[in-house]
């Protein structure tokens, strides 16, 4: 079990540096998808099946979902930006080595083995609607909000508004017109 | 009649007050009237009151009238108050009658100037601080008459001030004037701390009972002392300002300059004289400045050309002999020898004014001469001044205060040889100057038109001030003459007696001492005869001859005092004054603000706007906490 | 199954977590530097889950659910800002956004 | 109750004036002239009906420093304001609070006379301004509670700023920030060195209270107490001014409007020596005698410093303010003296100070209005074109360098006299500083009002406005300066009071010079020692 | 641990603020009208209000460890739901100037409001992040409210990444704290905090976990977003995020690390004493010569967060005053000072350039009244609230001997008054050589009558609470007194 963890915790990681470098979208986020799995294995060899499973379900398969769907939508194709000198690279992987190394020296002073019991979705059930109960129906409220947020953002302009009617707008504000009068849909530039 | 003490001083202060009001709704005749009246009510309030003093002394031989209490703070309560006491008494008189006849030659002398009313608002401040000083009974009231007749004296040597060079004489006697009291103001501080009091009696009969002969407390009050009658009495080192002081109108060097504010050190010592019987050494250092200054300003006197400086150089000449006087504790001698002064001194500024004026203001006596027929009635009484002046012997009374001077400066305990020489050199001197002026003005041929000539408003007070310069003499006639001296035995009431205990004392009261005087002032007369009057073109060509020029330069421009004074002392102040006049701190304070916007521009591009440097300075931050984690 | 110790996974956390941190500083377009958040919040879900199986107790595995359902938030709101930000810069290189700065 | 008033009054009207001054600018100009002139009236009243009590001291063994403080007011107010902070609202005044209110409430009346003409745009406001700072001036002289007092020294900040950034003259908006800047910082530092002092008396005594009689005489460690002296000599110092942090002065003077001069030389910079005499010397009596010679040698260069640069400046308003800095300096090292004479001498100097001060303000200002310039360069001869006006500044100048007869001698002779007890050498550079006040003084009427009229200058005299005022204050500089006993009778019970609050410390002088003179009457040697230095 | 009726009562607040974001989207949904989502959302800001009484009555406070009602939280919810009823009556007036529809706008603003009064009652590493989280989407939501503006777009881009950082830094040092301790209740990580010694691990998870609030409140190193976000985004929604967002964090923030001050020697405290004084600095600094108003109100805003730090970094009840009150006054003043901004804005833009307030005294004399009086606040001058607020900061910080940071708090505030006093310069003095009218003379904006009130509202608690603030005090001691102080 446990080289299983070292196997999929290799895998993870070697996906995830190849998400970051890789300069083709799509090809990055198909190894972000990689490395999603390879962190579902993980969890299952610490002892939360039920957690891998939503990994795999909601992380992979919605928001990976989101993403492919994004990237198709503002059809990129593989319009690489420019491509940066890896010499780029040279700052950020001096800070965040150092981050890393600050954390990873504190871990290693002494280490505690993994009780090992298995935690079951049973027990995540009996907590998730037990204490947490309060804490699932925030969690309902985020997604709404992200709900109405999104859709505010990602809609149209106002459809009843072209750019006579904003004329019109501004001529409210002298004290010409009144606001409530609607307007035309205002043409965004292509999607 | 003792009463009336306050009037005396009142009146002239009624005087300016009403001068002051009434300004514009005055005419010049009014203004006059005011003006002049004051002081005459004033000379009449004094002859009536130092009169009674003489006939009737009060109590104690002094009176002390107390007007109200001026202040009370922790123990210290100066009041306005005036005390009489026979030295009062003869400066009282002397302010009073020839302040009198001052003003009424100004009322004519001035009639053609538009500040007329002005003048003589200024000339009654003057006569009310100068009356106040004299008569104040404690030396906080003295300080206010001292520094108000400063101020009067600023006022009147600036009163034609449309020239800026009257303006700068003025400022340079007032603060000159200033530097001595400053000394004058420290020695009241010491005197309050060490005494309790600043009343002049209490304060010397405590000063007598608490501190021993000679202890070094007595000596700094009295140096201090000495430090601001230098000051006004224009005594070196402080002198500098009188010569200049010349600018003002003539009454007011007659008055001022001649008669009353420079003998207000005089005054100042005589009336704290236990003070300096207590500290020999502060006698001594005014013997000294006595003697120096007598010197360095006769021979001063000798070769100046304006009129006016040549007798404001003899004025200093004189005061020396008066504090030289002092200074070998010859204390009566020294008042005689002021009472004696004031008449002939005023009396030669009067007649110099007539002169000047008759010139249409020609100051250099080279370009006056042959007045004497042109302008008989002044060449008279000049000549009768310049001979008090020059101690004519028997007839004038400047013979007898300075013969009395110049004994005692042999006789008494402190009197030295080396004095005496000094002060018979300085006769001599005196002699050849003043006689200098009358050859000179008055003899030879005449050089500028007479213009103007004086009527009686200005010749009376001449003739008056001749007949005192004669009279004044015979009140206390020398030992070896009779036994007629009233004045000492009346300014004994006040002043300690004069002790001829010297070791030549017997010589010094006897003619001999008498007899070389005599013979000095008939030499001086007779040579500066042949100097000026035959041999005119032989001195002027003596006088300018390589050797001689440059000696006669240093001593027309008062021995180089200005010279120093300008380098030592007045072109630093500016200087740094200059330097300094955007305030040093302000470029400390502007410093710190840029400090401040160099931080904001530093700060501000580190706003570079871009998402991926703000992550950078918060991981930054992070990184740099958690290592100070890791690394505790 | 148990032998596996609670550090050697934090450390992988760890190591993903910067793996993401160091994309989110370095990469230019907007989409990548999403995918490095959902990497980081990845990680971090992680290692709750380590921390809970060391516990033995289901509060970490709760709190992955809600980092989870975090993430879906962040990134829908995200990506739809993602859009206006193309039509609006013409293009999702993040260091165009400069425009307010000092 | 009638202490309120002080405050309430010129507060109330100043929101008047502005509503009155949106319609009629005289009206603005007749209430600010009531909110100003009838709580002098009140202040004048109980002044006199408390004249009696006034004047005697406290009996020889009169009560200790705590207990003096307590009962020793002629009127006073206390209420509960933020009980959750130990903050009160408690005014008092004595004999010292009459006095400053009198001049508060006269030169308040005088800057709203002399801006009759002189301002002419935002009238209504320019008067709130005025008021507003005449209340928190009222305010800060009645506050004795620590907090009320900081309260009222920051609350004057905002009026005084308007005043001079909006009616002022050319770099005013530069000198009202550095104005504001300068006190706000101090005035933190001493907000600092107030709640350090309240807590080290909570945690002495487990009252957390800023009520200053209670605060009086914390026991604390001398260093701590000197830093805290040192906070509120910070705030005391800079409005004082006192020389290094005294540049914000002239700038504020120059170009504030001439109401805003007159009361920023008025009163304003008498907040700083108030707040010494009330406040920081009582407190830190052991600190204060630490600190003396240094106080001392900074006051003495104040003294010489600004009279060096009145002299050297060009514009008019700037050489007066210079002046100013000067007489302070005076009144500094006659606050570290601590003795009687020397206190009489610095209430006296405030009083004078802002008489002849204020004055030259109100003249310059009045000059300015006439030829639009301060330039000295471009004056001179202005005697022969206004002969009353050329008198006037001769009397003020005379009155600036210190001339006997009138008020500022007898203060600063009184100063002078007091620190020769504690240190000759101030005293005779003090004297020294007299000098240079003349050499100022002078400078400034020649290049002024005497020499030739070159400029071609031709404006009318004084109006009638302007000679009542300057008649007013002429009339008290001379009464002061031949009759000051009522002024001194008023303070002695103050003076008095402070110097029995500082009796232990280090800080008493040996015996005044009142008792030492009835020892010499005794014949008892009081022996040659050279000055009582501690 | 079942959730009684009683439970629900005492979370009445957040189920009524629940309640009110799902009614207007509701209402949306059926037709879409300005003024019902006004009422509605204004019904559910006061039913969340009123529910505060019924919460406060009932007897025990814990509903599940995630969340307690006690006074403290009750406090902070009723200011922020205030604060969001005058964010939503200044938005009335401003959003009709949008091209897009306004009802999600005041969905989004009851959901923040929502998120922030988790953060308030807070007690569980689970609220705390979803309370966190909530805010932080609605906020993503409201930035970019006017979508067709490249600001509002370029600003939620800046908030969004550097928000999802800083949450990531979070949940892993919860992660780190929870491995090390294995509670994530407030009272485990306080006796963490009091406890700490030498434990490297829950040391760096404390401070990956200030990451995240340190980024909410904006303190530096993590203040950089906010001048753009202020500028970019609409007036009313800048506000929000500059009162509610920081108040609801830094309630939070004394819950959970509130022994931190008691060991003056520790890490944690030293960080935060660096980061209190950097934040002072470079917050007054960064605003000496700005010339964008929105952007001084913004690098003020990072300095009085550094003033609240050092009033928390005091120990003892009067620290917990001292925030507390502070807090309230600083709403207020941001609050009235962004409504001015609100107000004055023309339809195109944000009226955020100085040049469009100089002048302004004669203009528009109301607004620059209360603005004047906004900035003496916030200057902390006498009559006004910040002065009482700065007062008693002062007092904290010197009570507890924190001299570094009382000096350094003198000397900044005054820098303060420089550019305080710039813009009220600007606002009533003419330059000598700015001669004829100001540069451009702002059109009147419409709907202003409310904002204007509301102004007028926020100017008088601010003059009436500076002057005599004892009932506010005594508010602010019981709510703080609920606190575990040591």
């Amino acid at each position: 079990m446990t080289i299983l963890f070292y196997i999929a915790a290799a895998v993870a990681v070697l996906a995830t540096l190849l998400v970051v470098t890789r300069r083709n979208l799509v090809h990055a986020l198909l190894y972000l998808v990689v490395s999603l799995f390879a962190v579902a294995v993980v969890f299952y060899t610490l002892g939360a099946p039920f957690v891998a499973a939503l990994e795999v379900i909601v992380y992979a398969g919605a928001i990976m979902m989101l993403f492919v769907f994004a990237v198709m939508l503002l059809n990129l194709q593989a319009a690489s930006p420019p491509r940066v000198p890896w010499t780029a690279w040279v700052g950020p992987a001096v800070l965040v080595g150092v981050l890393l190394a600050e954390v990873i020296y504190a871990l290693t002073i002494e280490t505690q083995p993994l009780a090992g019991a298995e935690v079951g979705a049973t027990a995540v059930s009996e907590a998730l609607y037990g204490p947490y109960v309060l804490a699932v129906e925030l969690a309902s409220m985020l997604l709404l909000a992200a709900l109405v947020a999104a859709t505010h953002v990602a809609a149209r302009a106002r459809e009843d508004q072209t750019a006579a009617s904003v004329e019109r707008g501004r001529a409210v504000l002298h004290g010409q017109g009144t606001a409530s009068e609607p307007g035309v849909i205002v043409e965004e530039g292509d999607a | 009649m003792l009463s009336l003490l306050w009037l005396i001083p009142a009146l002239p202060a009624a005087g300016f007050v009403l001068l002051v009001l009434l300004n514009r709704r005055l005419g010049r005749a009014g203004a006059a009237w005011i003006g002049a009246g004051s002081v005459g009510l004033s000379m009449l309030a004094a002859l009536l009151v130092c009169g009674s003093f003489i006939v009737s002394p009060p109590a104690g031989d002094a009176c002390r009238q107390v007007l109200w209490t001026w202040m009370d703070v922790a123990g210290f309560t100066p009041a306005i108050g005036f005390y009489l006491d026979a030295v009062s008494v003869v400066w009282v008189l002397v302010i009073t009658v020839v302040g009198f006849l001052i003003h009424l030659y100004s009322t004519e002398h001035m009639e053609h100037d538009e500040g007329f009313t002005r003048f003589f608002t200024y000339l009654n401040l003057f006569v009310f601080s100068m009356l106040v000083l004299v008569l104040a009974d404690n030396l906080l009231l003295l300080y206010l008459g001292w520094e108000g007749v400063g101020l009067c004296s600023y006022l009147l040597i600036a009163f034609w001030q449309k020239d800026p060079q009257n303006v700068y004489s003025g400022r340079k006697a007032f603060i000159v004037t200033r530097v001595g009291d400053t000394a004058l103001i420290a020695g009241l501080f010491l005197l309050l701390t060490q005494l309790g009091t600043l009343e002049i009696q209490p304060l010397l009969r405590a000063a007598e009972q608490t501190w021993a002969p000679d202890s070094t407390v007595a000596v700094v009050a009295a140096l201090l002392i000495l430090g601001g009658a230098v000051g006004k009495s224009a005594q070196v080192p402080l002198q500098t300002w009188l010569p200049d002081a010349m600018a003002g109108p003539s009454p007011v060097s007659a008055l001022i300059h001649a008669a009353t504010m420079v003998t207000a050190g005089v005054y100042l010592i005589a009336r704290t004289t236990p003070l300096f019987e207590l500290a020999g050494d502060a006698r001594l250092a005014v013997a000294l400045v006595g003697i120096v200054t007598l010197l360095i300003a006769g021979f001063s006197a000798l070769v100046q050309h304006d009129l006016k400086r040549a007798l404001a150089y003899s004025t200093i000449s004189q005061i020396g002999y008066m504090i030289l006087a002092l200074g070998v504790s010859g204390w009566e001698a020294g008042v005689f020898h002021f009472g004696t002064h004031a008449f002939f001194k005023a009396l030669l500024f009067l007649g110099a004014g007539v002169v000047i004026e008759a010139l249409a203001g020609e100051h250099d006596i080279f370009k006056m001469g042959g007045l004497a027929r042109k302008l008989p009635a002044v060449f008279v009484t000049f000549t009768v001044g310049a001979a008090a002046l020059a101690a004519l012997p028997f007839v004038t009374n400047g013979f007898y205060s300075k013969d009395l001077v110049i004994s005692t400066t042999l006789g008494t305990a402190d009197g030295n040889v080396w004095l005496y020489v000094g002060s018979i050199l300085g006769a001599f001197v005196t002699t050849l100057y003043s006689f200098r002026l009358v050859w000179v003005v008055f003899f030879g041929e005449a050089h500028t038109e007479v213009t103007r000539r004086p009527r009686w408003r200005q010749t009376m007070p001449l003739w008056v001030l001749a007949v005192f310069s004669i009279i004044t003499g015979f009140l206390w006639l020398p030992a070896w003459i009779g036994a007629f001296h009233p004045l000492e035995d009346f300014l004994d009431t006040a002043l300690p007696p004069i002790e001829w205990t010297g070791r030549y004392a017997h010589f010094a009261e006897s003619a001999g001492a008498a007899f070389v005087i005599i013979l000095i002032v008939y030499g001086g007369i007779f040579l500066s005869y042949l100097l000026w009057v035959p041999w005119r073109r032989g001195t002027h060509a003596f006088a300018a001859s390589p050797v001689v020029r440059p000696l006669a330069a240093f001593w027309l421009g008062g021995w180089g005092f200005d010279w120093l004074y300008e380098r030592v002392f007045v072109r630093p102040v500016k200087w740094f004054a200059h330097w300094a006049r955007h305030d040093l701190v302000d470029y400390v304070v502007d410093g710190i603000a840029w400090v401040n916007l160099a931080g904001w521009r530093t700060l501000s591009a580190g706003q570079t706007g871009r998402l991926r440097s703000y992550v950078a300075v918060a991981g930054f931050g992070v990184v740099l906490v958690l290592a100070v984690v890791v690394l505790r | 199954m148990a032998s596996v110790s609670l550090e050697h996974a934090l450390i992988l956390a760890a190591i993903l977590f910067a793996i993401g941190f160091a994309g989110l500083l370095t990469r230019r377009n907007l989409i990548v530097v999403l995918a490095c958040i959902e990497i980081m919040l990845n990680a971090a879900g992680l290692a709750f889950v380590a921390a809970g199986a060391r516990w033995g107790q289901a509060d970490g595995q709760v709190m992955f659910l809600f980092v989870l359902a975090m993430a879906g938030a962040e990134v829908a709101v995200g990506l739809a800002i993602a859009i206006r930000f193309r039509q609006s810069l013409k293009g999702l290189d993040v260091d165009d956004a400069d425009r307010m700065r000092g | 109750m009638i202490l309120l008033w002080y405050i309430l009054i010129p507060a109330v009207a100043a929101p008047l004036a502005w509503l009155a001054g949106r319609r009629s600018e005289v009206a603005a100009r007749w209430i600010a002239v009531a909110g100003t002139a009838a709580p002098l009236a009140l202040v004048a009243g109980q002044w006199i009906a408390a004249a009696g009590t006034l004047g005697e001291t406290f009996a020889a063994s009169g009560p200790g420093a705590a207990g003096l403080v307590a009962g020793s007011w002629i009127a006073d107010l206390k209420t509960a304001w933020i009980e959750s902070l130990g903050i009160s609202f408690f005014l008092a005044a004595d004999g010292l609070t009459l006095i400053m209110l009198l001049l508060t409430f006269a030169l308040g009346l005088l800057a709203v006379l002399c801006s009759w003409r002189g301002i002419t745009q935002r009238v209504g406001v320019f008067h709130l301004m005025v008021l507003w700072t005449v209340a928190g001036l009222a305010g800060v002289f009645l506050a004795l509670d620590l907090f009320l007092f900081y309260f009222f020294f920051e609350m004057m900040l905002i009026p005084m700023y308007f005043l001079i950034a909006v009616w002022g003259h050319e770099r005013r908006i530069y000198s009202a920030i550095k104005f504001f800047i300068f006190t706000q910082v101090s005035g933190l530092l001493m907000l600092v060195a107030i709640i350090a002092l309240v807590f080290i008396h909570g945690r002495e005594t487990g009252v957390y209270t800023f009520d200053f009689t209670q605060l009086l005489g914390t026991p604390m460690a001398a260093s701590t107490a000197f830093l805290l002296m040192l906070g509120f000599f910070a705030a005391f110092a800079v409005k004082l001014p006192a020389w290094p942090l005294h540049t914000w002065l002239p700038d504020a003077h120059t170009d504030a409007p001439t109401a805003g001069s007159v009361l920023l030389a008025g009163v304003l910079i008498k907040i700083g020596a108030y707040g010494m005499l009330r406040f920081m010397v009582p407190l830190f009596p052991g600190a204060v005698a630490e600190f003396r010679t240094w106080a001392l040698v900074l006051g003495v260069v104040g003294v010489i410093y600004g009279a060096v640069l009145a002299y050297a400046q060009s514009d008019m308003k700037r050489l007066v303010a210079y002046t100013s800095v000067s007489h302070m300096g005076f009144v500094l090292i006659g606050v570290f003296a601590w003795n009687e004479l020397a206190l009489q001498g610095v209430i006296l100097q405030l009083v004078c100070h802002a008489l002849s001060t204020g004055a030259l303000f109100i003249l310059v200002g009045g000059l300015q209005d006439r030829i639009h310039t301060r330039d000295l360069g471009k004056m001179g001869g202005l005697w022969q074109v206004a002969p009353r006006m050329g008198g006037t500044a001769m009397f003020f100048a005379m009155a600036s360098l210190g001339l006997p007869g009138l008020g500022n001698f007898v203060a600063e002779f009184l100063i002078l006299a007091g620190v020769w007890q504690v240190s000759e050498w101030a005293a005779v550079l003090g004297a020294v500083g007299l000098v240079f006040a003349t050499v100022y003084a002078l400078w400034m009427m020649q290049r002024a009002f005497q020499g030739e009229e070159t400029h071609g200058l031709r404006f009318a005299d004084l109006t009638k406005i302007e000679t009542g005022i300057f008649a007013s204050m002429i009339a008290a500089l001379v009464l002061l300066g031949f009759w000051p006993q009522p002024l001194i009778t008023t303070a002695r019970q103050t003076v008095d009071g402070l110097q029995r609050m500082t009796a232990q410390s280090a800080l008493a002088q040996p015996a005044d010079p009142g008792e030492a003179a009835a020892a010499a009457a005794e014949t008892e040697t009081a022996g040659g020692d050279e000055g009582g230095a501690p | 641990m079942t959730v009684t009726w009683g439970d629900l009562l005492t979370v009445s607040p957040l189920i009524a603020l629940t309640l009110a974001a799902v009614a207007v989207m509701l209402a949306a949904a059926f037709f879409r009208s300005h003024a019902l989502a006004l009422g509605i959302t204004l019904g559910g800001l006061a039913a969340a209000f009123g529910t505060l009484f019924v919460a406060a009555s009932r007897a025990e406070r814990d509903v599940t460890p995630l969340v307690r009602m006690d006074a403290y939280a009750l406090l902070f919810i009723g200011l922020l739901a205030a604060a969001a009823a005058v964010v939503v009556l200044f938005s009335w007036g401003y959003l009709d100037r949008f091209r897009v529809h306004p009802e999600e706008y005041y969905v989004l603003l009851l959901t923040a409001t929502l998120g922030g009064a988790t953060l308030a009652a807070s007690t569980h590493f689970a609220s705390f992040f979803l309370g966190l989280e909530i805010l932080s989407v609605s906020l993503y939501g409201l930035i970019v409210y006017a979508v067709y503006r490249d600001e509002a777009v370029e600003a939620a881009v800046k908030y969004l990444v550097l928000a999802g950082a800083t949450s990531a830094f979070l949940v892993f040092g919860m992660a780190l704290v929870y491995a090390q301790t294995g509670t994530m209740t407030a009272a485990g990580v306080s006796d963490l905090v009091a406890g700490l010694g030498d434990d490297v691990v829950a040391t760096i998870g404390l401070v990956m976990l200030l990451v995240g609030i340190g980024f909410k409140l904006a303190v530096v190193p993590f203040h950089m977003w906010t001048p753009d976000v202020y500028e970019g985004a609409p007036a009313p929604v800048t506000a929000y995020v500059a009162t509610v967002s920081k108040g609801a964090v830094f309630a939070l923030l004394l819950r959970f690390l509130l022994p931190v001050s008691s060991d003056q020697g520790s890490t944690v405290f030293l960080a935060l004493t660096a980061v209190a004084i950097a934040s002072m600095v470079a917050g007054n600094l960064l605003a000496l010569r700005q010339d964008n108003v929105k952007r001084i109100l913004a690098y003020s805003s990072i300095a009085h967060l550094g003033y609240l730090l050092v009033a928390f970094l005091a120990t003892g009840e009067r620290a917990g005053l001292a925030v507390g009150f502070y807090l309230i006054a600083y709403f207020a003043t941001t609050l009235a000072a962004f409504g001015v901004v609100t107000v004055l804005s023309p339809p195109d833009r944000d009226a955020d350039r100085i040049d469009d307030y100089r002048g302004l005294g004669s203009r528009r004399p109301v607004p620059a009244a209360v603005f004047t009086v906004v900035l003496l606040s916030l200057a902390g001058m006498p009559l006004t609230m910040g002065f009482i607020g700065k007062f008693v900061i002062v007092t904290a910080g010197s009570g507890a001997a924190l001299w570094a940071m009382v000096i350094v708090l003198v000397a900044t505030s005054t820098i303060g008054l420089y550019y305080y006093t710039r813009l009220i310069v600007a606002m009533y003095v003419r330059r000598r050589d700015e001669a004829g009218p100001a540069a451009t003379p702002l059109p009147a904006a419409p709907g202003g009558t409310l904002g204007v009130s509301v102004l007028g509202v926020l100017t008088l608690f601010l003059l009436v609470f500076g002057v005599y603030p004892q009932p506010l005090l005594r508010l602010v001691e019981h709510a703080v007194s609920v606190l575990p102080w040591p």
